[in-house]
């Protein structure tokens, strides 16, 4: 369903008016610029595509009933990276039981792949915070040199994942978790959480924050004048955001980063082209988290267009499967799996006057020994 | 034993000043309820929104229009407590007399416009202005509080004590409480009633804006500020539905619950302590720590 | 032709549908609801379990607070309760007619525990209560990882009844609509009789309900219970229509839902928590629908759909304070009576706040 | 003389109900007009529409030469009308004392205001005694009480009394009536009082009207009114408003249907 | 054994001795005023037999048993019904329902029964409504029987309340000022509503009334009541011309 002679639909799912709208905007539009540009180069393979967003507000219920929607009533062709672990875990199932692709959900990959009962028809692309945040954490540890590790973490499927990791990644160096501390999205105050860690006397504290925990965190510690101790903060507070908002509270801080971030200086002619695009049709400054949607929409689109005119699911799966892909934000080239990326490429970075610089090699956390 | 030595103490001091200043801004939230529950017993649930929109509104005024902070704060206070009124004069006034319901449920209504509003205008990403307290911090009997921190606890204080002033001593605060309490009478005393209730609101919205303001640099410009109005509520029932010091003490307590059981709990009890706590205390005083005398004469 | 008719018996002042137009409307309206989901898309059938899922849970939010006054800011959790122990009952390969019976039972309990503190607690406290052992609730769903899964969530076993599997879009459609009439009728039959009466008799006035000899303490209790397992009922419906529940899933935002639906309904009506389930639940798909038609700088705003929400909450809450059924019951008195209906009749009189404090 | 209230053919509807079917009636400078009339016939209504506590449909109602008809309670009561409502209406968690207050809040920097309190409480010196407790504790006639006085605060030149004596002990109602007059004597103020007690009523107005299902069927001076048969049988309840021991075992009277809507 | 017995009721709220050694007994079928000034404490006599408050000392006594310890919601099972002052009726509800929510301490049916609408509970419905319609036609409230209490005028709650109490079927009815509010003509037909309700049905009725004409009319026996004490009790007639009574509550 959802491809005709004229048009191909996709759908997706973000949540527009929930607790995580903040972090949608670059989504958004880093997808349909992709889509944008495939339809003003004259659709693929003559097919024009139609792009229909929902709001699921980040609430499992509503996130069924917008995908019923997309299925049933738009019968769209795929899913394109539709956003949050819980509305991806509880609508994945319904997804490709109708035979609908799920392409790049953007939530915790290894469960919605769980929920979807291994499904050839999803594909992930966002890394398993588990195991990059392992790989990070023992390179971070080897180097630094730190002996108490402490935890502050945000209470959800993306917690649990990054605590996951961590405890992985201390077990491998005969390490425990010296202490840890939750907060639920909305918290206006870590002082309790950072007190925690002082208490304990970590040495470092490794974050499953989001831009504005990561941000908070960092400015308790500066605050409180404690010296001897190094933040680390997993993916998703390792972004181009942090820096704008956080400014001087986040000097020194750590990060382990999944995709390539470029500062404006340093950007080549293609990257510097597809920023001015992006300002034009925007009219708001671009930033990674865009770049690497419009990334993920790019590869979906280098998949249809391979597969050919002749399009069906089960081909456009075929090639995807087969397919390799590097973009302006990623650290090295990649391809799918057992339908996921490979390699999770990672690189653990720290903010040196405003900017991300690299710290260690990138590392491939199946492969990573440290 | 050496349970307290000086290590601990300093700890102890700590958690103390982190959790008044915490609880502070409940203290102050609820303050901004209380008021306009006072006067129109509305529970304005889209206080945490006005509170929201403050801050996106400081945002624009420093960050983008480039105003000083202290012109930026009277303008934005001065902004809400404007659109309060509008609200209460055009759109609460058209269901007095309704249930008490009707007022929350309004409300509820008019947050939702407002985040979402905010969201199409401003757009839903956060970020953040300097204020003239960024990055200090004071050193106070070993503990360090930012600065900001303190001024919120002197805002909380100012605020506390000019409205228990107003409510308790001058004739208008007089008028306002037995507005709240009979509405009809208060007219027959020839109180210009829809004026007094659009003035509490404005005065509630203007302690949102306050709150908004300073809340905003230490939490960030964001959509999900009105959050706190969730403790600002436990906060106020905790201390006493309409009473001016017992969204005080609420406030408080909150704050030193938080701090507290999130060092010497087990992980996970931080969250939820205040509203154990919270269900505890009201099985024990159903109107809270400090609340109103209560009964019907039959 | 006048509408008045003459009762003969007091049974039949208590039947439920008492004239002939009440029986053929409803007869119509049954018939109706039964052909719809062969007539219809596919989505829209989905569309209407999940209503009536909601109408569910509206309904047992009305037993408590539309009916015996106690405003309950934490309904989701009930439903939470009752999603999840219906998952793992079925997991564990109860029946489903038992594992239904049994979520609503442990929604029931924990309604019990929650209605204790109620005997004391009134009011706008009551609420804040009821909010706060929601948020302790959802807490502890994230937490007890080996009962519910965690934030990771928990698969649901497909609805298979003596081997027959009501998972797909149509038996569901009828496995809710069956439940929705089960529930209704039991309602309907509870509160024509004393227990009802009795809610609403604490819900006016506590002092002349003791006086009467009605035990105020037990009937708030019992009203949440009942409140509590009709909602842990529709907690497990809607565990199926998730397939999969996180904590989440049954968050402040559920709650909101629900306290809407009965309010935008009418207090102390059935029929007004079907009224409010039908309207605040279609609304997010009917926004959904409506944009497409709007101009795209408006339509791709982001919060567009919470502010067109919080509008229609606030048209509707400003254009009958009372509720859609208030206003139907309005509209049809006037039509009942319409020649000799005379001016005035919808003007407003000055109001005034009537404080329910003390 | 000119009239102080002059109100002319006002209508009053709640939603679909018609409670006042046109109704003039006037108010002379210092005079005092009772109104009877049975249960429902809508006195109460009419004073409320005078207070500008629910708004008229049509008709006009001007107090000293201008209109006051919707207009709000609070204007009206500034103005110099000033209602003691059915159902006493005190300010439950108030003090006696602050309830008091409240009544002068239009005139709160007048300094004659402590002394009206003084004179308040010579009147009912029980509220002299009970001055801190809440309103709300109260007993129903302790309430009535703090609403006559709360009135007086607000120094009116047209009092509304609805049913005063409600719930009164019968010493009471007499020393209700009496201050009515001081009230009149020592101030002028006109008083318009809406009252069960036709007895009392008739004995201390100057004027009355009788108002059944919201029309006025009679008005006159109080001395004619107490002479007529009809307002005998039913306002004075046949015997000068007693009725006499061992009544109740005359004949069952046959209830008037049409004024109980 | 006295039918109902009052003995040494006391209650104080803080500093006011609102009631004080309070003692009087009331003989079955008997109609007993309670008389006094206001805040003489005769409410407060009321909330402490129905139990509203608690005495500070003393007992209530009916037909023996004692009823100063049992639960609110049970006085009404011990045979006693009230109204009240300040009207408390059921404003949400109609006229009917207000009325058969009066018989609520009759048997009803258990909660399953009545979730599944069993044929006990048809009965039990049946039952109750016969009781409740005869109340309607003994008082006349049959042009309301729909109706929400909320848009009644006054008088006519007043006599649903009465209706309320009554079909409770209680032995022992107590009237807080029935006829406040009410005019002449009305009070008139309260006084044989009273009478029929004692002779009759054979309730004993305690009232509490300032309306003296009532009381003239109805009362067998009349307490006096001041500052929370019992100043006195008698015929009607003894009391009305008894010099303490005219000075502290008739007037001259
Ligand atoms: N809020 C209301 N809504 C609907 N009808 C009302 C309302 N208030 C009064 N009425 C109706 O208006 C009519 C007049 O009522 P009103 O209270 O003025 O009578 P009243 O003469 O003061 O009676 P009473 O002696 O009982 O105080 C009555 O039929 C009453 O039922
Ligand atoms: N809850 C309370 N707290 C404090 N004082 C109270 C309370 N209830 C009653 N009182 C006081 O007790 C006294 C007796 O009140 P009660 O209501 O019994 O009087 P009453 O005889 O019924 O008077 P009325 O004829 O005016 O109704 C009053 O002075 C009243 O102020
Ligand atoms: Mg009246
Ligand atoms: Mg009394």
């Amino acid at each position: 369903a959802g491809v005709s002679s004229g048009e191909i639909v996709l759908g997706t799912h973000l949540d527009l008016s929930g607790p995580a709208a903040i972090t949608m905007p670059p989504i958004r539009n880093g997808l349909q610029m992709r889509v944008d540009e495939a339809n003003e180069a004259g659709g693929i393979h003559g097919r024009k595509l139609r792009f229909v967003i929902e709001d699921n507000g980040s609430q499992p219920p509503q996130a069924v009933r917008v995908v019923d929607k997309l299925i049933r009533r738009d019968e769209v062709f795929a899913l394109l990276c539709p956003f949050g672990s819980g509305p991806g875990v509880a609508t994945v199932k319904k997804t490709v039981d109708a035979g609908v692709i799920c392409f790049a959900p953007y939530g915790a990959a290894a469960l919605i792949r769980k929920a979807s009962g291994d499904s050839p028809l999803l594909f992930t692309a966002n890394l398993h915070y588990d195991t990059t945040t392992a790989a990070g954490l023992k390179w971070t540890l080897a180097k630094l040199g730190s002996k108490k590790v402490g935890f502050i973490y945000q209470e959800g499927p993306f917690g649990d994942l990054v605590g996951k990791g961590v405890k992985e990644g201390l077990a491998a160096k005969g390490m425990a978790l010296a202490a840890e501390a939750g907060y639920k999205v909305g918290d206006i105050d870590f002082s309790s959480q950072v007190a925690r860690m002082r208490a304990a006397g970590v040495d470092l504290i490794v974050g499953a924050t989001t831009t504005r925990e990561t941000i908070a965190v960092a400015a308790e510690v500066k605050k409180l004048g404690w010296s001897g101790v190094n933040v680390l903060t997993a993916s998703p507070g390792r972004a181009g955001t942090t820096l704008s908002i956080g400014k001087a509270s986040v000097e020194g801080l750590y990060g382990i980063g999944g995709w390539r971030i470029t500062p404006a200086s340093a950007q080549g002619p293609a990257l510097k082209r597809w920023s001015d695009s992006y300002r034009k049709r925007f009219n708001m400054e671009p930033d990674d988290v865009a770049l690497v949607f419009y990334d993920y929409a790019s590869w979906f689109m280098q998949g249809l267009q391979a597969t050919g005119k002749d399009l069906t699911t089960a081909g456009l799966v075929k090639t995807l499967q087969a397919s390799s892909f590097k973009g302006e934000s990623s650290y090295e080239t990649q391809r799918f799996k057992d339908n996921h990326v490979d390699p999770e490429w990672c690189r653990v970075e720290q903010v040196v006057d405003g900017q991300w610089l690299p710290r260690s090699e990138i590392i491939d956390p199946a492969k990573s020994s440290l | 034993m050496g349970a307290f030595d000086s290590a601990s103490l300093s700890q102890f001091v700590q958690l103390g000043l982190q959790g008044i200043s915490t609880g502070a801004i409940y203290s102050l939230v609820a303050l901004g309820l209380v008021l306009g529950y006072k006067a129109t017993e509305v529970l304005n649930f889209a206080h945490g929104d006005v509170l929201m929109l403050s801050s996106f509104a400081a945002w624009y005024f420093i960050a983008e229009a480039g105003l000083s902070f202290w012109f930026a704060l009277p303008l934005v206070v001065l902004l809400a407590a404007l659109l309060c009124w509008l609200l209460e004069a055009r759109v609460m006034r058209a269901i007095v007399g309704q249930p008490q319901f009707a007022g929350v449920m309004l409300t509820i209504g008019i947050g939702f416009m407002i985040r979402g509003g905010t969201s199409m205008v401003f757009g839903p990403d956060s970020r953040s202005y300097p204020t003239p307290w960024t990055g200090h911090a004071t050193t106070l009997g070993g503990a360090i509080v930012a600065d900001l921190n303190l001024v919120i606890i002197a805002a909380a204080l100012g605020v506390t004590a000019l409205l228990f002033v107003f409510l308790q001593r001058t004739a208008l605060g007089v008028a306002i409480q037995a507005s709240s309490q009979n509405q009809l009478a208060s007219y027959l005393c020839g109180v210009r009633v829809k004026r007094l209730n659009s003035l509490v609101w404005a005065i509630s919205g203007a302690i949102a804006a306050l709150c908004g303001i300073l809340l905003a640099p230490i939490s960030l410009v964001d959509l999900s500020l009105w959050f706190v109005m969730l403790k600002a509520l436990a906060a106020l029932v905790l201390g006493g539905f309409g009473s001016v010091p017992g969204a005080i003490l609420g406030g408080l307590l909150i704050g030193l619950i938080e701090q507290f059981s999130g060092v010497y709990l087990p992980d996970g009890f931080k969250d939820v302590m205040p509203y154990l706590v919270l269900i505890a205390v009201l099985v024990f005083f159903p109107r809270g720590l400090i609340g109103e005398a209560h009964g019907r004469r039959v | 032709m006048s509408r008045s008719h003459y009762q003969t018996s007091y049974a039949e002042g208590r039947a439920l549908l008492r004239t002939r137009e009440q029986r053929l409307l409803y007869g119509a309206l049954a018939a109706a609801l039964v052909v719809a989901p062969f007539a219809i898309p596919t989505f829209y059938v989905g569309e209407a379990s999940f209503i009536f899922i909601m109408c569910i849970a509206s309904l047992g939010l009305m037993t408590l607070t539309g009916f015996t006054g106690q405003v309950s800011l934490g309904q989701a959790a009930f439903l939470g309760i009752g999603a999840y122990t219906h998952a793992q009952l079925l997991t564990l390969g109860l029946p489903l007619p038992l594992s239904l019976l049994a979520a609503a039972f442990t929604a029931g309990l924990a309604g019990l525990a929650v209605g204790l503190p109620a005997i004391r607690v009134s009011g706008l406290h009551l609420a804040v209560v009821t909010l706060a052992f929601a948020i302790v609730t959802e807490h502890v769903a994230g937490r007890w990882k080996s009962v519910t899964g965690g934030h990771s969530g928990l698969a649901v076993p497909d609805p298979v009844l003596f081997g027959f599997s009501l998972g797909g879009p149509l038996p569901f459609y009828f496995l809710c609509l069956a439940m929705l009439a089960l529930v209704l009728w039991l309602l309907l039959n509870l509160m024509r009789s004393a227990t009802g009466r009795a809610f609403v008799g604490v819900r006016d006035s506590e002092a002349a309900a003791q006086g009467l000899g009605i035990h105020v303490a037990r009937t708030k209790v019992l009203a949440f219970v009942i409140s509590a397992a009709v909602s842990g009922l529709a907690g497990a419906l809607l565990a199926h229509q998730t397939q999969f529940i996180t904590p989440e899933s049954f968050g402040l935002a559920l709650s909101l839902q629900l306290v809407l639906m009965v309010f935008i309904g009418g207090m102390g009506s059935l029929r007004g928590a079907i009224f409010g389930a039908l309207l605040i639940g279609m609304l997010p798909s009917l926004i959904s629908l409506a944009k497409p038609l709007l101009p795209s700088r408006i339509g791709s705003q982001f919060g567009l759909e919470l502010f067109v929400y919080g509008a229609v909450l606030v048209f509707f809450v400003l254009l009958e304070p009372r509720g859609i059924n208030g206003r139907w019951v309005r509209i049809r008195g006037a039509l009942d009576e319409f020649p000799l209906r005379r001016r005035g009749g919808f003007r407003r009189q000055k109001a005034y706040m009537r404080s329910e404090r003390g | 003389m000119t009239a102080l209230l002059s109100v002319r053919n006002i209508e009053t509807w709640y939603g679909p109900v018609n409670a006042i079917r046109g109704i003039s009636l006037e108010v002379r400078p210092g005079r005092i007009v009772a109104v009877l009339g049975a249960n429902g016939a809508g006195k109460t209504t009419l004073l409320n529409t005078i207070a500008g506590v629910i708004d008229p449909a049509k008709g006009s109602i001007e107090f000293e030469g201008r209109r006051i008809d919707g207009r709000d309670a609070d204007a009206v009561a500034r103005a110099g009308v000033v209602l003691v409502p059915e159902g006493r209406q005190v300010f439950t968690f108030l003090s006696v004392l602050e309830n008091l207050r409240m009544g002068a809040f239009a005139r709160r920097r007048d300094p004659e205001a402590k002394r009206d309190i003084e004179r308040v409480f010579e009147w009912f010196p029980r509220l002299r005694e009970r001055q801190g407790q809440a309103a709300g504790l109260l007993s129903g006639g302790e309430q009535q009480m703090v609403a006559i006085g709360r009135a007086f605060m607000g120094r009116p030149r047209l009092l509304l009394l609805d049913e005063p004596s409600l719930g009164l002990s019968p010493l009471f109602t007499k020393e209700i009536f009496a201050i009515v007059q001081r009230i009149r004597s020592e101030t002028n103020t006109a008083v318009l009082v809406v009252e069960q007690n036709a007895a009392i009523a008739l004995a201390t107005a100057d004027d009355g009207y009788i108002v059944e299902l919201g029309r006025i069927v009679a008005a006159d001076s109080c001395a004619r009114l107490r002479e007529r048969d009809d307002v005998r049988d039913f306002y004075l309840g046949g015997a000068g408003g007693h009725a006499a021991p061992g009544a109740a075992q005359a004949a069952r009277p046959q209830r008037r249907g049409a004024s109980w809507r | 054994m006295a039918f109902f017995e009052v003995d040494q009721l006391s209650l104080s709220f803080g500093g006011v001795r609102a009631v004080r050694d309070v003692s009087f007994e009331v003989a079955q079928g008997e109609v007993f005023a309670i008389i006094g000034p206001n805040g003489a404490g005769k409410t407060s006599v009321f909330n402490l037999i129905t139990r509203v408050f608690d005495a500070s000392a003393g007992s209530v006594r009916l037909l023996g048993r004692e009823i100063t310890g049992v639960a609110r919601h049970d006085v009404v099972r011990h045979g006693i019904a009230r109204t009240f002052q300040n009207i408390e009726l059921f404003e949400g509800a109609t006229v009917l329902d207000n009325l058969m929510l009066g018989r609520h301490c009759a048997p009803h049916g258990s909660l399953l029964a009545q979730l599944f609408d069993l044929p006990v509970v048809r009965r039990a419905e049946t039952a109750t409504r016969e009781v409740v319609e005869d109340v309607i036609a003994l008082l006349d409230l049959a042009p309301h029987r729909m109706s929400l209490v909320a848009g009644l005028p006054y008088g006519i709650r007043k006599i649903v309340e009465l209706g309320r109490a009554l079909v409770a079927g209680p032995k022992l009815l107590l009237l807080d000022e029935p006829a406040s509010g009410l005019n002449p003509e009305e009070t008139h037909e309260l006084a044989h509503w009273i009478r029929d309700i004692s002779d009759a049905l054979g309730i004993t009725v305690v009232m509490v009334e300032h309306d003296m004409s009532l009381v003239s009319a109805v009362a067998d026996r009349v307490l006096v009541m001041e500052q929370g004490q019992v100043l006195t009790s008698g015929t009607p007639a003894e009391v009305q011309s008894d010099p303490r009574v005219i000075a502290a509550y008739l007037g001259a």
